[in-house]
């Protein structure tokens, strides 16, 4: 009964989620795309590091769909495959983020004090500092490989969660229904986990869309800057790394367009699934 | 208070757009004339790209080639030398070995003049001989001076009058050896560094002064150009030098001006940049620029090598068998790296000297390519296939990155399984040195010395990046060093690479040629001499 | 003091500081006594009124004897024990007995909970009801409040004003609590809702033997709901006196002008008003002596200097002003029946 | 003013060397002395590096250097380059500058090109101008600024050839403005545009916000006309969220700006930082890292001020 | 018509709200003199608002004015540019509004903001503006006007700001002032002087007050002609000592008796049940049958006029025999 009440709910948000077009169409974009990554490598011809003789920086043919790249190996496979670490790294560093920022978060808001002050200075340090100059910095201290990066981006996305939740639970906070349930008698516990956590999963979940594609970007930009994934390895940054030299930007476009367009349609998508998120959840922000 | 708030912001813009305005300099000298276009130029302006910064203008402090390039046009070196190897006279007119191989004179030109016109003399060499083996000197270079008598090995001496240079004359000085030594180690090894310094501003009686001098930062020598002004790191502005006693350059200013890689071909083709000194063209872009219309492309058969590089310290042993070493050499199609990945701008290496190095073996019986024999080899010798090997490469180099994935093809065929990591050049290095690799790609191949690649081989040098413990290829190397007739020298070099070919402590991969390029409007630049990084550039000729 | 039988709970000297620390911008710390040396109390089966204009520490106060705000000090009693001396476990056990109801119907309900849940919490936190005992509980307080049963499953948002006020009112009965504090409970709702909800809390105050703290700025809804009223000014309780004793001769001069300044829905009736100068002072700045002195039309010269304290005018009608010094009878046992 | 000031500085001290210990520490972490990098030169003796590691004191415990830096850096030294052997901060107030004025062109383009589209798509809500500058400022904030960069560099360098490929000046026409402007142009306009979306939807916001204020009804209501009302009370009201973005933004464009110097080869700051960390130049690293830190917390109280100028309801005393 | 002042007929605003268009208001009438004061009162959403911010066409976007004229000075408001609006609006209508702490701009100091007014329509230059600005405030009781007209609204109290308001809203004499809910947000204290302010300025500038409330104490206190409005439209209208002597519509006898009085005491107060019902979905017929204890059969079918006896008009079936005479007061 009570069952159905939520789902109801959920219907409800799935309705309104649909509403925004731009939105239900970057999320079908990022399934495909996620299916794509996911499922396709089994069935490739060419693996991400296999060199064909015979592709040598060849244009886009038949056997090789989006044409081979300087050492022969095929462009699409390495965008699949690239696909596949950029997905990674920017879930996996994502998730790190939200494990470490929303404990901090909600312990800061949730004790005040000693906590709060460090906590929030901490985070504040973070914030206010270019995080490219910083990732850059770790990486190249600690080695430029897939773990670091998103290890890396992941821990130093921390205090955007925790400043999102820790504003967040503060205005719950300040809210009269949690006096109400400290008032009935609820513990710390019940009202973190049953009046203030509900109230907060909206803004939180909004965050997390738009910080897949800010890690997304980050990764691309780190290994664009070759301090990134690092070869043979395939990411789209480091596929767009080579592309800095002007013949292969003026004659061989496919291979440097691919992973360019795959980044940029991926980012808009989840961008736009984001935003259709931020309507369908907040009802503060929507408009009309 | 909001009035003095107001104040402080507008002071602190106006302080801002100075500091960027400070940036972009602070006077408009003069407005462009004429029909300038975009990339318009200005007559009497070459410019020259290099790829990295020449770090400093103190020669003696510099870390890479690039600084070279710059000290060249600033100061003056005793001889210069050709791509072939053979030496040329520059500030010393002609030069004369002693019997005993144990000093040699030169004769130096008479009407050379510093850039502030006091005249050099053979006291400005003696003093940079002193200063630059005196421990109060940093001097990166300090071993080649350690021919010298009174040095150490390490190229130091304690007592600077010991130093084995002297004056004979105002034209005329001497060096003197600890031992026999051969006319071309001298001439190649010892005179390509010494970039002669003015004694007159140098010489406080303190050498420890030398460093900390603001000499450096806009030094005065005897080159073709003088120095004007630097954007430390990004470009450098030099003037013909009109007194220069070869004769005055042909135009007034050289602009040295570091430009990635990336933008070298664009910069040529829209016409910022004359000429490509240091760095190669990418081999991506290199059927642009031979295309190009009014651009002089040039392939120079460069003279550093690629090898690859096997752990053999005694915790790993997969490779101490001779056999499995010589494996992997017939392996590798390096002949496949050499056309493909350098589109044939380049060389298969047999040992650290190309077919075209003087002291070059041609009746070495270098392996050939054969993957069957290979794999056979590999059996015999018991080789583990089941592992998976590191391979190690360092970052930068984009054929070599490249050509990682070819040998891993190559051994993969064989049956050997490789993984490929790529590392910044200090974690490589602290991982070589550690020994947690079991393959590596690196290069080297500085000068045309034959023992150059001796360093590689030497035990308990921290470049002995093999690990090896068996001095026995250094030693070769050594001996050749230490002979002063010539035929005996080739016989020692010859055995040295013989020996390379046969026990591969390296494999030896390829020599990549340099691809240089300048604009059709110089002329006469010999861009097969900048390998050596000797430019004559009071010798390049402008069309107007 | 022994507690007075008739009283359920009794606040004594009850003080609440807050102190701001306004971040960089101050560098003093400046005290803010919202609630200043009260003393009440609160009868069985009565319905006290507690009003004053925003800002007086009516609420503080109110919420300060739920311990949903730790007062700086003073004591409670409540059945013989001071509430404020409670460990944690047993504040939780005090707030069985001790319910508050707030203003904004529309936030002091959680947002994603059903009606169901939201009742229904309490009992379960109290162990008072499980499975269908405590639907049929929850059932039972909706239709108490007058809400159909079928709204156990809905969320608050699917809501009126005034069908929220009565959730929030069911939640705080699940408990079986003996005393409401009710904080504004109808400031917020419309004059016709406000008449159903006013008429509910009376229904349920007699059926089920409740007591009721009412806060209000609303001197008519008091009037009308109340049995006695304090009347709070700047932290302090100026006048408090039966219902009928203060509406008929209000003694301290705020309450004259409170009383006077209440638009009255009769047209004809053109009576006199007194109207207050100037404004409320700032309660971190508030003035010396009587806090009222500056407003007041009555002062004389040492209300600028003496605060005066809380006298009996009659019997259960005490006022805190330097008017009534000669007139008041001094009682030995000043504060038992507040 | 001043007090207030003065405290922020004192309170920004702790985190300032927190900042500088916790950066000194994790480089010291860092594989491969700097200097072992002078072994890609075989013409670089070993005994010559040794030496030069002695002299430059990376042999003493790591406390020692760091008390040495923190020392030199507090009379305004920050060490010399270990790759360019030039003084660190000559090197960073070069990358500075151009950075600097790449990074503010940047801002002001944002404006110029944001404020319009902002404030045109609030006035009309959902209307085809908002919907325009709402897709705009989703695809601005999505593009990966080195694939713009190479897109235009392409268009704009390769096929036009309209515009330079890289650099700040021409060759020999270092005093040229308009050639400054040409370099410029590239960086500028992709440095902005991430900033542009993001500023659109700020803006867009932040004044629908503003014109559900009371007191946007109450200029209206006294007879305003309409573009009074949008430019003096809406948008002076919107702005203060704008101007405290603003205000964290440009800080974080002096190492933001890595990847679009990398791409236009801007001498700036993150081109030096790009070049320095390839080359364990830890003295640079470190510079521009403890630099960017100073800006943070120096932007951090300049916005503050702004805010305060902005909204009169704040008093700093 | 002339006498009128300002004449309302038949005005229908309608809202694009989430589910569909609502009529806000739907169909009121009224007219105000020059001097007379005149309250509309009703619950939350009854279109009070509404009609008072459609007078001046401040609606906010989704709202629009369907039918109807509003004649101001003969003028039909409705149908006037955007540009002579803004010429009316502070100059001839001024408004005040119910929030003085939001009402202000909190980044301009009062002074700014009150002689924006006066400079855009009386075109005094920044001497001559700033003095008038003081004696306005002078006007409105505020203490050392010289100085509060530097500072900003937010170091001002809450009545404070409400006679900046009243200052802002007097400033450029204007013949009608609209007061949505002037005292709805201020401690009784305050409201008695702002009442009193009002009822001051209104006896010595003879400007005719349109009063939006919901509270009928001050519609007693003020009034000299109420409108009753419920769900969007009048329900009744009349001078004011008739409606509290003689209430006709069920609405407001319901309303007048659950209002709990100091005079008397009573157990229980007269309720009115139910709630009012959503503008999405609203009740056929007459609109508060549903809550209505005396509703016949065609209260919910039809929708009764506003029938009109001695300028008493009230909407309701009870009285639709005024018109031939006969008076059927309800209970």
């Amino acid at each position: 009964m009570n069952n159905n009440r939520k789902k109801s709910m959920f219907i409800n948000f799935i309705k309104r989620f649909c509403k925004n077009k731009l939105a239900v169409a970057g999320f079908i974009v990022l399934v495909l795309i996620s299916l794509l990554v996911i499922i396709l490598p089994p069935f490739l011809t060419y693996s991400e590091s296999e060199i064909d003789p015979l592709a040598f920086s060849s244009p886009p043919s038949s056997t090789h769909l989006l044409g081979g790249d300087d050492v022969g190996r095929d462009v699409f496979s390495r965008l699949v495959y690239g696909g596949r670490v950029s997905l990674f790294v920017g879930l996996l560093s994502t998730f790190i983020s939200v494990l470490i920022g929303i404990p901090l978060g909600i312990i800061a808001a949730f004790y005040r004090g000693i906590f709060e002050s460090i906590i929030m200075r901490l985070s504040d340090v973070f914030l206010s500092f270019p995080s490219i100059i910083l990732i850059l910095f770790l990486v190249s201290i600690f080695g430029p490989s897939i773990i670091t990066v998103t290890v890396v981006i992941g821990v130093l996305g921390w205090p955007l969660f925790a400043r999102l939740i820790f504003g967040t639970v503060l205005s719950i906070r300040e809210k009269d229904y949690i006096e109400g349930a400290v008032a009935i008698g609820e513990t710390v516990r019940s009202i973190i986990f049953k009046y203030i956590l509900p109230n907060a999963i909206a803004p939180i979940l909004i965050q997390i869309t738009f910080r897949i594609a800010a890690a997304i970007v980050l990764e691309s930009s780190l290994s664009f800057l070759g301090m990134g994934v690092q070869p043979p390895a395939a990411s789209w940054g480091n596929m767009l790394y080579n592309a800095q030299s002007i013949t292969i930007l003026t004659d061989k476009p496919w291979m440097w367009l691919p992973p360019g367009i795959a980044l940029l349609v991926t980012i808009l998508s989840i961008n736009f699934v984001g935003n259709g998120l931020r309507d369908a959840l907040d009802p503060k922000t929507k408009i009309s | 208070m909001n009035k003095k708030v107001k104040v402080f912001f507008l002071v602190l813009l106006i302080a801002v757009f100075s500091l960027a305005g400070c940036s972009s300099n602070q006077e408009v000298k003069q407005e462009p004339t004429k029909n300038q276009g975009a990339h318009g130029k200005k007559d009497g302006v070459v410019t020259m790209a290099i790829i990295s910064t020449w770090d400093t203008l103190n020669i003696y402090n510099t870390s890479g080639n690039y600084g070279n390039a710059v000290a060249d046009q600033l100061f003056e070196r005793l001889v210069y030398r050709d791509h072939d190897g053979k030496i040329l006279p520059r500030l010393a007119q002609n030069w004369e070995m002693a019997a005993d191989h144990k000093s040699m004179t030169f004769n130096l030109a008479n009407n050379v003049l510093w850039h502030d016109g006091e005249k050099l003399t053979a006291e400005d060499i003696v003093f940079t001989s002193q200063a630059m083996t005196s421990p109060k000197v940093d001097n990166y270079y300090r071993s080649a001076f350690n021919v010298l008598a009174g040095t150490n090995g390490d190229g130091v001496a304690q007592d600077p009058k010991s130093v084995g240079a002297e004056a004979v004359d105002n034209d005329t000085v001497r060096f003197t050896f600890k031992e026999p030594k051969d006319p071309d180690t001298i001439l190649n090894a010892f005179l390509s560094f010494l970039f002669v310094l003015p004694k007159h501003i140098l010489d406080t009686g303190d050498y420890a002064s030398i460093n900390k001098s603001d000499f450096w930062k806009a030094p005065i020598g005897a080159g073709p150009f003088k120095y004007v002004k630097d954007t430390a790191g990004e470009s450098l502005e030099l003037e013909a030098f009109t007194d220069y006693y070869q004769g005055s350059p042909d135009f007034k200013t050289l602009v040295v001006r570091v430009v990635p890689a990336a933008n070298l071909t664009a910069g040529l083709m829209n016409g910022d940049i004359d000429l490509v000194a240091m760095g190669s063209i990418p081999l991506s872009d290199w059927k642009t620029v031979k295309n190009a219309d009014g651009i002089e492309a040039v392939s120079v058969e460069d003279y550093s090598y690629q090898y690859m590089t096997f752990n053999l310290s005694k915790e790993n042993d997969s490779f101490q068998d001779v056999k499995v070493r010589t494996a992997f050499d017939k392996a590798i199609n390096k002949k496949l790296l050499v056309d493909k990945l350098m589109l044939g701008e380049g060389s298969v290496a047999v040992g650290p000297m190309p077919t075209y190095h003087p002291y070059y073996n041609d009746k070495l019986k270098a392996n050939k390519y054969n993957p069957k024999e290979a794999k056979k080899l590999l059996e015999e010798a018991g080789f583990d296939f089941n592992k998976e090997y590191l391979m190690i490469v360092p970052k930068g180099n984009q054929v070599r990155e490249q050509s990682a994935l070819l040998i891993q093809q190559d051994l993969a065929a064989i049956g050997v399984k490789t993984k490929i990591e790529t590392y910044d050049f200090a974690t490589l290095l602290s991982m070589l040195k550690d020994g947690k690799f079991d393959l590596g790609l690196l290069g080297g191949g500085s000068n045309i010395d034959p023992g150059e690649s001796s360093v590689i081989l030497k035990p308990g040098d921290s470049r002995n990046y093999s690990l090896l413990t068996d001095s026995k290829w250094y030693d070769l190397a050594a001996k050749g060093a230490s002979l002063t007739n010539l035929d005996d020298r080739k016989k020692a070099y010859d055995e040295y690479q013989q020996a390379l070919v046969e026990d591969q402590p390296y494999i030896w991969l390829y020599h990549q040629n340099s691809l240089w390029a300048h604009s059709k409007r110089l002329s006469n630049v010999p861009m097969n001499d900048f390998v050596w990084f000797n430019f004559a550039s009071w010798k390049w000729k402008v069309s107007k | 003091m022994a507690l007075n039988a008739q009283n359920l709970l009794e606040v004594k000297d009850l003080k609440k500081y807050y102190t701001i620390k306004s971040g960089m911008r101050d560098k003093n710390k400046r005290v803010v006594k919202a609630v200043d040396g009260v003393d009440i109390s609160i009868r069985k089966g009565e319905i006290l009124g507690l009003v004053g204009e925003s800002g007086c520490g009516k609420s503080t106060l109110g919420r300060s004897i739920l311990r949903l705000i730790e007062p700086t000090s003073g004591s409670i009693i409540y059945k013989g024990s001071d509430i404020l001396s409670f460990k944690k476990k047993d504040v939780r056990m005090m707030r069985k007995d001790l319910q508050i109801i707030f203003q904004d119907p529309g936030a002091s309900l959680n947002p994603r909970m059903t009606i169901g849940e939201i009742i229904g919490a309490p009992l379960e936190i109290f162990g008072l009801a499980k499975g269908k005992e405590k639907e049929d509980r929850i059932l039972e307080l909706l239709q108490l409040v007058g809400l159909n049963g079928d709204y156990v499953n809905r969320f608050p948002h699917e809501f009126s004003g005034g069908q929220k006020q009565r959730i929030a009112i069911a939640r705080a009965l699940a408990v079986n609590p003996k005393i409401i504090i009710c904080d504004e409970p109808v400031s917020a709702l419309d004059v016709s809702v406000q008449a159903q909800v006013l008429n509910l809390m009376k229904e349920l105050k007699q059926k089920l033997d409740l007591t009721y703290l009412f806060i209000s700025h609303d001197l008519s809804v008091v009037h009308h709901l109340c049995d006695r009223v304090a009347v709070m000014y700047l932290g302090k309780i100026v006048e408090i006196a039966d219902k009928d004793q203060l509406y008929r001769n209000p003694s301290h001069p705020y309450t004259k002008a409170l009383l006077s300044a209440i638009p009255n829905p009769d047209p004809e009736s053109k009576s006199q008003r007194i109207i207050l100068e100037g404004d409320v002072p700032n309660p971190a700045d508030p003035p010396s002596g009587c806090t009222f002195h500056k407003r007041c039309a009555y002062r004389l010269e040492k209300c600028s200097s003496e605060a005066p304290c809380l006298k009996r005018l009659e019997k259960s009608h005490f006022v805190s002003c330097h008017l009534y010094d000669n007139e008041s009878k001094q009682v030995e046992d000043n504060n038992s029946n507040l | 003013m001043k007090r207030y000031i003065s405290r922020r500085i004192l309170v920004s001290i702790p985190t300032f060397f927190g900042i500088t210990i916790l950066v000194f520490l994790v480089s010291s972490l860092a594989s491969g002395s700097p200097l072992e990098l002078l072994l890609s030169n075989q013409n670089i003796s070993e005994a010559e590096i040794k030496r030069q590691s002695i002299k430059l004191g990376l042999d003493q415990p790591l406390y020692i250097q760091y008390f040495k830096w923190m020392g030199n850096m507090l009379t305004g030294n920050l060490g010399e380059s270990y790759r360019t052997m030039q003084p660190v901060m000559d090197m960073i107030i070069n990358g500075l500058g151009a950075t600097f004025l790449l990074a503010i062109t940047a801002v002001i383009l944002a404006c110029l090109i944001s404020l319009p589209f902002g404030i045109q798509s609030a006035r009309y809500q959902n209307k085809a101008w908002d919907n325009i500058s709402s897709v705009f400022s989703f695809f601005a904030t999505s593009t990966p600024s080195f694939f713009l960069g190479l897109v235009f560099l392409y268009f704009f360098s390769v096929k036009l050839k309209i515009l330079p490929i890289g650099g700040m000046n021409d060759i020999g026409q270092e005093n040229n403005v308009l050639s400054l402007l040409k370099h410029l142009i590239m960086p500028a306009i992709i440095l902005s545009f991430q900033m542009v979306g993001t500023l659109i939807q700020f803006i867009r916001s932040s004044m629908l916000e503003v014109m559900k204020e009371d007191y946007v009804r109450t200029a209206r209501a006294k007879g305003l006309k309409e573009r009074v009302v949008i430019i003096k009370h809406v948008l002076r009201n919107s702005l203060i969220p704008v101007v405290t973005y603003l205000g964290m933004e440009i800080p974080l464009l002096l190492g933001g700006a890595v990847v679009t110097e990398q791409v236009f080869s801007w001498p700036g700051l993150g081109l030096l930082m790009i070049k320095s960390i390839a080359a364990r130049d830890y003295p640079v690293v470190l510079g521009i890292t403890v630099l960017v830190a100073v800006a943070v917390l120096v932007f951090n109280i300049i916005t503050d001020l702004i805010y305060g100028l902005l909204d009169p309801r704040i008093r700093y005393d | 018509m002339d006498e009128y002042l300002l004449e309302v007929r038949g005005l229908k605003t309608h809202f694009l709200g989430n589910k569909g268009e609502i009529a806000a208001v739907d169909g009121v009438d009224f007219a105000v003199k020059k001097g007379e004061t005149l309250c509309i009162v009703g619950e939350s959403g009854c279109g009070k608002s509404v009609t008072s911010m459609s007078i001046l066409k401040l609606l906010p976007p989704e709202g629009k004015i369907v039918e109807g004229n509003i004649f101001f000075k003969g003028n039909d408001l409705v149908k006037m540019s955007e540009s002579n609006m803004t010429a009316i609006r502070g100059n001839e209508i001024s408004m005040i509004f119910q929030e003085p702490m939001t009402s202000l701009n909190p980044v301009y100091t009062v002074g700014k903001q009150i002689g924006e007014a006066i400079r855009l329509h009386q075109h005094l230059d920044k001497k001559q503006t700033r003095e008038k600005v003081i004696e306005m405030l002078k006007l409105v009781g505020i203490p050392a006007p010289e100085k509060r007209v530097d500072e900003y609204p937010h170091e001002l109290s809450g009545g404070m700001r409400q006679r900046v308001m009243i200052a802002m809203a007097l400033s450029c004499n204007p013949e009608l002032l609209i007061a949505d809910e002037p005292t709805t947000a201020l401690d009784v204290t305050i409201q008695a002087q702002i009442l009193e302010l009002l009822k001051e300025i209104k006896n010595r500038l003879n400007t005719s007050i349109i009063m939006i409330t919901h509270d009928l104490g001050v519609v007693a206190e003020v009034a000299d002609y109420v409108l009753v409005m419920y769900a969007g439209e009048v329900v009744e209208y009349c001078d004011v000592k008739t409606l509290y002597k003689k209430p006709l519509h069920p609405y407001t006898q319901g309303l007048l008796n659950s209002l709990p009085k100091i005079e008397e005491t009573k157990e229980m107060l007269n309720i009115i049940e139910g709630t009012v019902p959503s503008l999405y979905d609203m009740p056929s017929g007459c609109k508060f049958w549903p809550r209505c204890p005396y509703a016949q059969d065609v209260c919910k079918k039809e929708r009764p006029k506003l029938y009109e006896k001695d300028n008493h008009k009230v909407k309701c079936f009870l009285y639709r025999d005024f018109e031939k005479g006969e008076i059927n007061y309800g209970a």
